[in-house]
Parts: C-alpha cells; structure tokens; sequence
C-alpha cells in the first residue's frame, strides 16, 4: 500500500471495508487462452497430425506388410527331384530330406507325395489331364530358421553330389523381386510420409504465426511495464505449447482411433472378396508397435515444434522492438 | 536523472517531429509537459521508456546513456518508470485486478505481497467494485483510471502519464492529481502531459514544459 | 463540401491551395489485403488443397490403373488343347482357331507353338525336363475386341463341339478377382480421399474463422457508420474468395506440378528394378483428364467454400450484433 | 426527432445503469451531455445509434421506434447520425482520406461527389498534410480529429460526439467547437458527450443534459 494512500482514504472509508485479500488473485494466462485464432490453431495442427499420423501409419503397414511376405519367402526354399529312368526316386527324395534335415537352420522338412505335386501343376496343365504316365517333378519343402539360416548354397551341393537330378530352389529371384516391390512401396508411403510432414511443418508454422500475431498488442504491453524478453517469450512458449500438444494429441488420438476403427471394419470386411484383397495387400491393419511410436513421436514434435515456434516469432518480434 | 541533449526524432521521412530538445528532470519533481496536439508530447514519452530511439543526440535516464543499454538493464531501467499511456493499453483477456498487478507480476513478486495494494489502489481510483471487470466494459474513464492504478502500482521513480484526465470529470481529474502530486511528494519524478489548463492551474508549483513547433521552452 | 466551412476557411486559406482531386483516392479494400491471418490462411488453404488434389489424383490413379489391368485381362481369352491319343492335335488347333477367328467380336486368333507352350510350363516343371515325351497342353491365344465383345460361352461350345477336348477360359475368375482387388484399392484411395476433403472443410473452416475474427473491429465499425450486412458480407466474400483462390490455386498447382515432377522422375526410374515395380502397380503416373477435372474442381470448391464460410461467418456476427 | 420515454438499461446482472429516462431531442438543437465518469453518457449514446437495446422503455428516433425497425431501416437511420467514438475507431489499414470517406463508401456514392469535401473538411480539422496517413501513425488528438471529419462527412441529421475534445489543445478544442455550432445552424441536432466545463461555457446557448446516478437532469 502507498503509504500516503492510507491517510487519504482512512477518513470516510474504514479499513475494514476492505474485501479480505484471497477474493481476487491472478489467474488468467498472460496470453489468452482460448482465443479463436488459438482454437484455430488447435484444428490445424489437430488435421494436419492425423494426416501426417495416417501417412505414417499407412507407411508402417506397408513396409510392415512387405516384411510379411518377404520373411514368408525367406523362411522357405525347395529340393526339386526330376524323375530320372533307373533310379528309385523315393529314396532320392528320403536321402535328400535327409541332408536337408541334418543342416544347422533348416527346422522341419517336408516331402510333397505325388498327389501334391500334381495338385500343384495341375492349374497349369488343366484338370482332366491324367498325370499318371508324366514324369512330375516331385519337391521337398525346406522350413528354414529365420534367425540362422542355413547356408543353402554348400547344401546345394550337397544334395546335388549325393542325388543327381535333384536342384535346390532357395527363391531367391522370387524374394528379390518381391524386395525390389516392397522398397518401392515403402519408398513411396515414406515419400509422402515426409511431404505430409513437410506439409505440417509449413501449416503450423502459418497458424502459430498468425495466433501469435492477434497477441501481438500483449508483447508490446508486457515489454513496456518491464517484462524481460526471456519472461514473454517462455509464456508464449508454454502457451502455444499446450495448443500444439491439444491438437496434436486430438488428431494424433483420431488417427490412433481410426487404426482402430479400420481394424474393427476389416474384421468384418474379412468375408467378403475386397476385403480379402485387401487384406492379402496390407496385413491385417493391425498397427505394429513402431506405428504407435512413430505416431506418439509426432505427437511430441508437433507439440515442440509449435512451442518453439511461437518462441522465435515473438522473439523476433521483441528484436523488432528494441533496435 | 532524466536528461536530453540535442535531442532530435524523424519518423520516417518527414521533417522532424522533435528538434533539439534539451532539458532535465531532476528526483522528486513534477512537470506538466503540454503543447498543441501533434506537437510530440507522445513523441517524447515513448523516447524515455525506450520505445522509440531517437534519431540523434543523448538521452540519459538514471544516470546511463540509453544508446548503451543492454536488452537487461533497459528492462530494469522500464521497471524504474510508471506509464499512463494516452490510449490506454490494458489488456482486454485479463481483469481489472490482474491489469493493475501487471508489473508486479512481470517482476516476478510473489502476488501475496501486492495483493491487498492492488485492491486498494483501484478503490482510490474509483473501480472497487469493478475489480474482476475486464477493461472491454469500462466506460473511457474507468479505463484511464485503471491505467493510471498500473502506472503507479509499481511505485516508480519516475511517472510519465499522458493525457491522464483527458477522459474523466473535474472532481475525478483533480482528486489522480492530488495522487499524483502526493506520489511526487514521496519521492517520485512525475512528468504529466496535459492539454487540460484547468488542471495545471490546480498545482502551481509544477514546471511547465511546452512543446511547439518541435522545440521545448520550459516554464520554470 | 459543407457550405458554412467555405466561409471559414475562405480568409486564410485560398481554394487554390487544394491539392487536385486526383491525389487521394479510395485503394483500400474495407477487409484487410494481406494480414499475418490472411495469409496463414492461404498456407493452410494451400497445403490442404495440395494434399487433396494428391490423394485424388493417386486415387485417379488407381483406378486408371485397375481399369487398365482388368482391360487387359478381358481383352484375351484363350483355347486350350489337351492332345487326345488318336487325334492330330495340330489339325485340331487349326479347325478351333478357324471357329475363334470368324466369330464377330474376335479381333485377332495366335497359335501357340509347341516351343511356346512348353515356354510356358517350363518355370513349373524345372528347366531341364525333357517335355519332349510328355503330352503338353496346347494354347490359343485369342484377342477380343472389347467394344463388341464376343459372345464367348456360345464360343465354348461351338469350339468344345467342333474339337473334343478343347476348352475355352475366358479368364473370368481371374478377372472377377482382380476386379475385386481393383474396387477394393479404388475404395480405398476413395476414402482417402474423402477423409481428406473433410479435413480440408474443417481446415479451411476454422482458419477462415480465426481470419474473420481478427477483422471483428472492421465488421462493427463498418455497421456503425451505416454499411448494410448485405455490404459486409459481400466485402468479405469476395476478400476471402479471392484468398481461398489463391490458396487453392496455390496447392492445386502444386499437386499438379508435382504429379508432373513424378512423371519426369518415373520415366529415370523406369530402368531401376524398384521403377519397374512401383510402374506395374501404378502405371506410368500420368494424370488423366479425369484426374487433372478434379484438381480444377477442388480448385473452384475451395476458394468458393472459403468465400461462402466467411460470408456465413460475418453475418452471424453481425446477427448478434443486431439483436 | 429524437425522444427517450422511461428508458432503463441493465448491462448483465449489476444494478442499471441507466433509469428512468425521458428527454426529447429538437431537430437544430444543440446540447451538452455531460456527468461523472462511469455515469452512463456512452451508454445513452449507444442506444441512439441502436448499439444497444435498452432494456425498457421505448426510444423514437426520426419519428419511428427503434423496437419496431427493420434491418434496412436501422441501417437507413444510421446514416442519419453521425457519431464520434470515444475510442475513434478508426480503421487502421485505411488511410486517413479513406477512413473519413467510409460512410459515403459504404452508401455507395461516387467517390468523385465527394473527394474535394474529404480532403477540405480534413484540411479544417488540421489534417490536410497527413491524408494518406493510416491512424496508428498519428497523434492522439489527430485520430480524434480524424474522427470528428468522418462523423461530419456524411452531413448527419443528428451529430453524437463522445468527448470529442479529450485529447486535442484549448485552441483546437475552440475551433471544433465552432465546426459543430456551425453545423448546428445549418440544421444538424448536436449531443456532445463531455466533461469540459471550459468547452460547454464556451456556448451558452447549448442545453445542457447531465447525468447522474443513472438519472437524467436537463437544464435549459
Ligand atoms: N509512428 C509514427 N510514424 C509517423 N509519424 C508519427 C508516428 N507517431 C507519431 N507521428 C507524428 O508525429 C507527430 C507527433 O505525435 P505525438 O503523438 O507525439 O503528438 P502529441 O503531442 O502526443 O499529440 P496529442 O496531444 O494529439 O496526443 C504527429 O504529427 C504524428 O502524426
Ligand atoms: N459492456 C458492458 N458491460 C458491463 N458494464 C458496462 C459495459 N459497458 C459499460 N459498462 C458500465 O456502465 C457504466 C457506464 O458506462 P459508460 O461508458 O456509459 O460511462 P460514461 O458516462 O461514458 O463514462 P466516461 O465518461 O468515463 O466515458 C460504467 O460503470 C461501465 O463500467
Ligand atoms: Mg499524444
Ligand atoms: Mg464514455
């Protein structure tokens, strides 16, 4: 209190008239909390993180699905037998399988009889043909150890020196051709993965910055009655923080949600021939803990990146002011 | 502790609002600044907050040369000073109450040991029962006397006030003088810029500095 | 000019001292050109608009693609021979070829060699098979004009009647799937798309809400010296039509320009394995008229949008005011 | 022209601020609207131009009620009256010559009927070098100034001026005194809303309406 205050008002107004100090106290931010442009901004950031958090999740699918059906072909490779005149090809197939089976790498060994062999041809030789006077290769399904795979090369030689007529197929052309499609995949989901981020950066850079100017009036009114630049540029920093993490917790909820929500549909898509379809193209939809990290890292960034942000702006805008 | 040498200011290309303008302002004294509208009485306000530089000669303020103030020792220079601004400048999302406490909350004061003067200072004012208002609803005069409550809530060594009665009655304008002049008797430097005649009539003792044409001619 | 002012100003001041008209005049428009939210909104508008224009223009894509794929595969049926002991096969394969090629609707009849056909086997049966000894299927490969398809289950029989032992496959399991798959990625892409759109609605909307808010000052004032709403609201429309239209223009011509990068690019990738792939799927990533109608359309609906919900937003505004 | 018949008005919840008030408003007459700060002179005003609805009573301005307009016919009122704001209100992305030229903008009138009366009236006002200005540039007393030329401009029936003089030189304050007493006799029913005794001394002849704890009390 003044102290020439008191004086002036003891006389017609009695210190005890005064309400008790606790009935007001500061409790607004310093910059406006819910402002539209703020609540605009919150949107912004909101759509531009589920876009950026579908792209990202559409992009860990993809590659995820990929692994899928590379690991598929990689945990595989075949002995193929041509019958040769003058040897008992069951006993080649049982050696070979053998062989295969004693590899470090190879975990289960399978010998497809002649009726599955000729199961296998038959899509290409029609159905009615009898195959009973053909000479049908006969093949040997190798399960491999993902972790330790076996050299499949020395056990090509292996078989080939101890059956003749035998030949190992370790689908190699298969896988890197399946590899090549993949990496294109990914390629692409994380190309437009990066130009959605890109987009984001740009779109909330914008909005922050017209957010921050509507506060502009503020700045120049903190700075006057003696606020440090470190002290307005830290409440807009914390401000716009919060902003940045509503929205992007808002859109990158949605997109978590909306993972979910396919996950649901898809299982009941699941019978009919599109969702197959799709299915066989994209896994199950399940998103796979990377998904959900990646997603929860935007989630962050995009908060930062709006906070710091309205720090430089306003920092900017300070500078201005003093020079 | 305030003193100008010389001092000259252009805004832009135009001639200059502001020519040679030297004069003191000594601790503990009190000063109507007056002059025609456009004469700079702003001009020269928003010179000794730092707000504007000036575009030659040499303002000292507490005993330093502005030019060479770091971005620290301007704010703690600005702490040192209450402003009145002509317009004003509350901000609209706070109320009344967190408006006055502003610089003490800038400061980083514990709001315990300013609470109670802030509620008291807007009664002196006339706004007690407006103290959760935010400054949107306020008549003009009610704004200008919030604005006047922030000034001085800090307890400045100098108070600048700009066209502070421009907007409140007689009886209002005489009782923010005798505020003002019993704050100048506790010890602050206060420079009041005023059209109103009436006003500096009511305190004899001021000196009067008067702006035209952009040169200052003190009364003492 | 009020006429008592004439006398007053007359003594000091003589009438020619006034600047010519023609000095000051009215360039302003009444809703601010190019405010800090003026052109955020434009970023935002922009970006939104270029990431819709890509989803559509990928989801154009697709379905270029998949049409392409399914006319393909339906511009084709083939005959297949399976040789019958007793019969001369290469007769047989004439007669049907014959039948094939005088029905309306085939555009032209190929004959697969022996060579051919065991080409075809031979990445099934092993390479080195002697196919010599064994009674290899044998094909006729016919194509269908597909504006006058012909009627091929009528075909069948008449081919089946004339050459026991032959069959017509018209591929349309394979072609029912792929349709499957092709509507399944079209549906897709379509949801995409629309998911898109609506972020772009609610993107454009909230910004162009946080623009107007910013103009608030200008809307009451303008009320108050005696504008009519209808006035307002115009000035409003138009400034923010013509900000939506940039923004649009802005990103839609990215989009465009960028599907024009992505061609460039994919003709140097085609080489790589990985282009190779990615153009399988895809095409040659050239928009189609349909692709770049959408574009133009996305264009006029955004900067329309834009015009409409600011315009929607002013007179709600101002309805408060009024009541 | 104008009459207030047992007009309350309550803003929210607080007690009302304006009670009971009943005046009648002459074509060609010139008053002074004057009482303490907060006592409501903005308030009063602000119903005129149907800013505001009061809250009872009925308010008959130009021969109809103001309950009973349409939105046509409020706008058709307003360019009726022209009105200084206390705060000026201009807008500061227009220049000055633009900010005055609004309110025939906005009722569509070619821009060259009345491009020579902006830039006289401004001229007389005392802005005749600082037309291309845009407002945050000038002075207070120069927006004020600015203010008065664009409620002028449209040649009003009924002026309202909110403190026109608060922040503008005894001599400036004279001379736009003697703009709205011209005015006046050329036809124009003049409110002028202030607290400058010197100003409202300065013609006698002016009723004078003061309010006072939300009640009006007119001396002829
Ligand atoms: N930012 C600016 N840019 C250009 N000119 C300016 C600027 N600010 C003020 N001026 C001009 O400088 C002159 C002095 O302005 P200033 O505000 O200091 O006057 P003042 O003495 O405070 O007047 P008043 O009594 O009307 O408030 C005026 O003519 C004004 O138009
Ligand atoms: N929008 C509002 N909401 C609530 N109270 C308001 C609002 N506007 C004004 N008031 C209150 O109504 C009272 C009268 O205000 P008004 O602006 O009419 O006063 P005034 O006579 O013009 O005062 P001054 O001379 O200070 O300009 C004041 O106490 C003010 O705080
Ligand atoms: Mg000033
Ligand atoms: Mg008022």
């Amino acid at each position: 209190m003044l102290d020439f205050m008191r004086d002036l008002l003891a006389p017609n107004r009695p210190r005890l008239m005064i309400k008790p100090d606790s009935a007001y106290s500061i409790k607004t931010p310093l910059v406006p909390a819910n402002s539209v442009a703020g609540r605009s901004l919150v949107m912004v950031i909101a759509i531009m993180t589920f876009l950026a958090a579908l792209t990202a999740g559409a992009a860990t699918l993809i590659s995820d699905a990929s692994i899928d059906w590379r690991g598929e072909a990689a945990s595989e490779a075949s002995i193929q037998l041509r019958p040769t005149k003058g040897r008992d090809i069951e006993a080649d197939l049982e050696s070979a399988a053998n062989i295969a089976a004693k590899t470090r790498g190879v975990a289960s060994v399978k010998i497809y009889s002649k009726a599955d062999s000729e199961g296998l041809l038959s899509p290409w030789l029609g159905q009615g043909l009898d195959l009973q006077e053909l000479p049908v290769p006969r093949m040997i399904v190798l399960k491999l150890d993902t972790k330790a795979r076996p050299d499949l090369s020395k056990l090509g030689v292996e078989i080939v020196s101890a059956v003749p007529g035998a030949s190992l197929d370790d689908h190699h052309i298969f896988i890197s051709r399946l590899g090549d499609m993949a990496r294109a995949a990914t390629m692409i989901s994380l190309f437009i993965f990066i130009l959605v981020v890109i987009a984001l950066g740009i779109a909330v850079a914008s909005a922050t910055r017209a957010a921050v100017a509507t506060n502009r009036e503020i700045v120049e009114v903190l700075h006057l009655v003696g606020a440090t630049d470190r002290f307005i540029a830290r409440e807009f920093r914390r401000r716009f923080f919060s902003l940045g993490l509503s929205g992007a917790v808002l859109g990158g909820g949605g997109a978590i949600l909306f993972f979910a929500g396919i996950k649901l549909l898809s299982n009941s898509w699941r019978a009919t021939a599109g969702g197959d379809q799709t299915e066989a193209l994209f896994g199950d939809f399940t998103l796979s803990p990377t998904g959900y990290g990646v997603v929860l890292l935007l989630i962050a960034c995009v908060a930062g990146l709006t906070g710091y942000l309205s720090q430089q702006i306003v920092f900017r805008h300070l500078q201005q002011l003093n020079e | 502790m305030l003193s100008f040498e010389n001092v000259g200011l252009r805004y832009g290309v135009s001639p200059e609002t502001l020519r040679d303008i030297t004069f003191e302002i000594a601790p503990h004294s009190f000063q109507f600044l007056t002059g025609p509208s456009g004469a700079g009485k702003t001009t020269l306000m928003r010179l000794i907050i730092m707000a504007l530089k000036p575009t030659r000669g040499i303002i000292n303020i507490f005993g330093k040369d502005t030019e060479r103030l770091n971005q620290e020792e301007v704010t703690a220079t600005r702490r040192g000073i209450g402003i009145v601004f002509q317009d004003f400048r509350l901000l609209d999302h706070l109320t009344l109450y967190e408006n006055v406490a502003l610089p003490l909350q800038v400061q980083g004061h514990e709001e315990s040991s300013y609470r109670a003067e802030v509620t008291e200072l807007l009664r002196w004012v006339g706004l007690g029962e407006r103290v959760t208002a935010p400054p949107s609803v306020l008549s003009g005069g009610e704004k200008q006397r919030a604005a006047i409550a922030r000034a001085l809530i800090s307890r400045p060594k100098l108070l600048l006030a700009d066209e502070p009665t421009g907007n409140v009655d007689p009886t209002m304008a005489r009782r923010i003088l005798r505020l003002f002049v019993e704050l100048h008797k506790s010890g602050t430097a206060v420079i009041i810029a005023t059209h109103d005649l009436t006003l500096m009539d009511q305190y004899d003792e001021a000196r009067r500095l008067v702006l035209a044409d952009g040169r200052l001619h003190i009364f003492e």
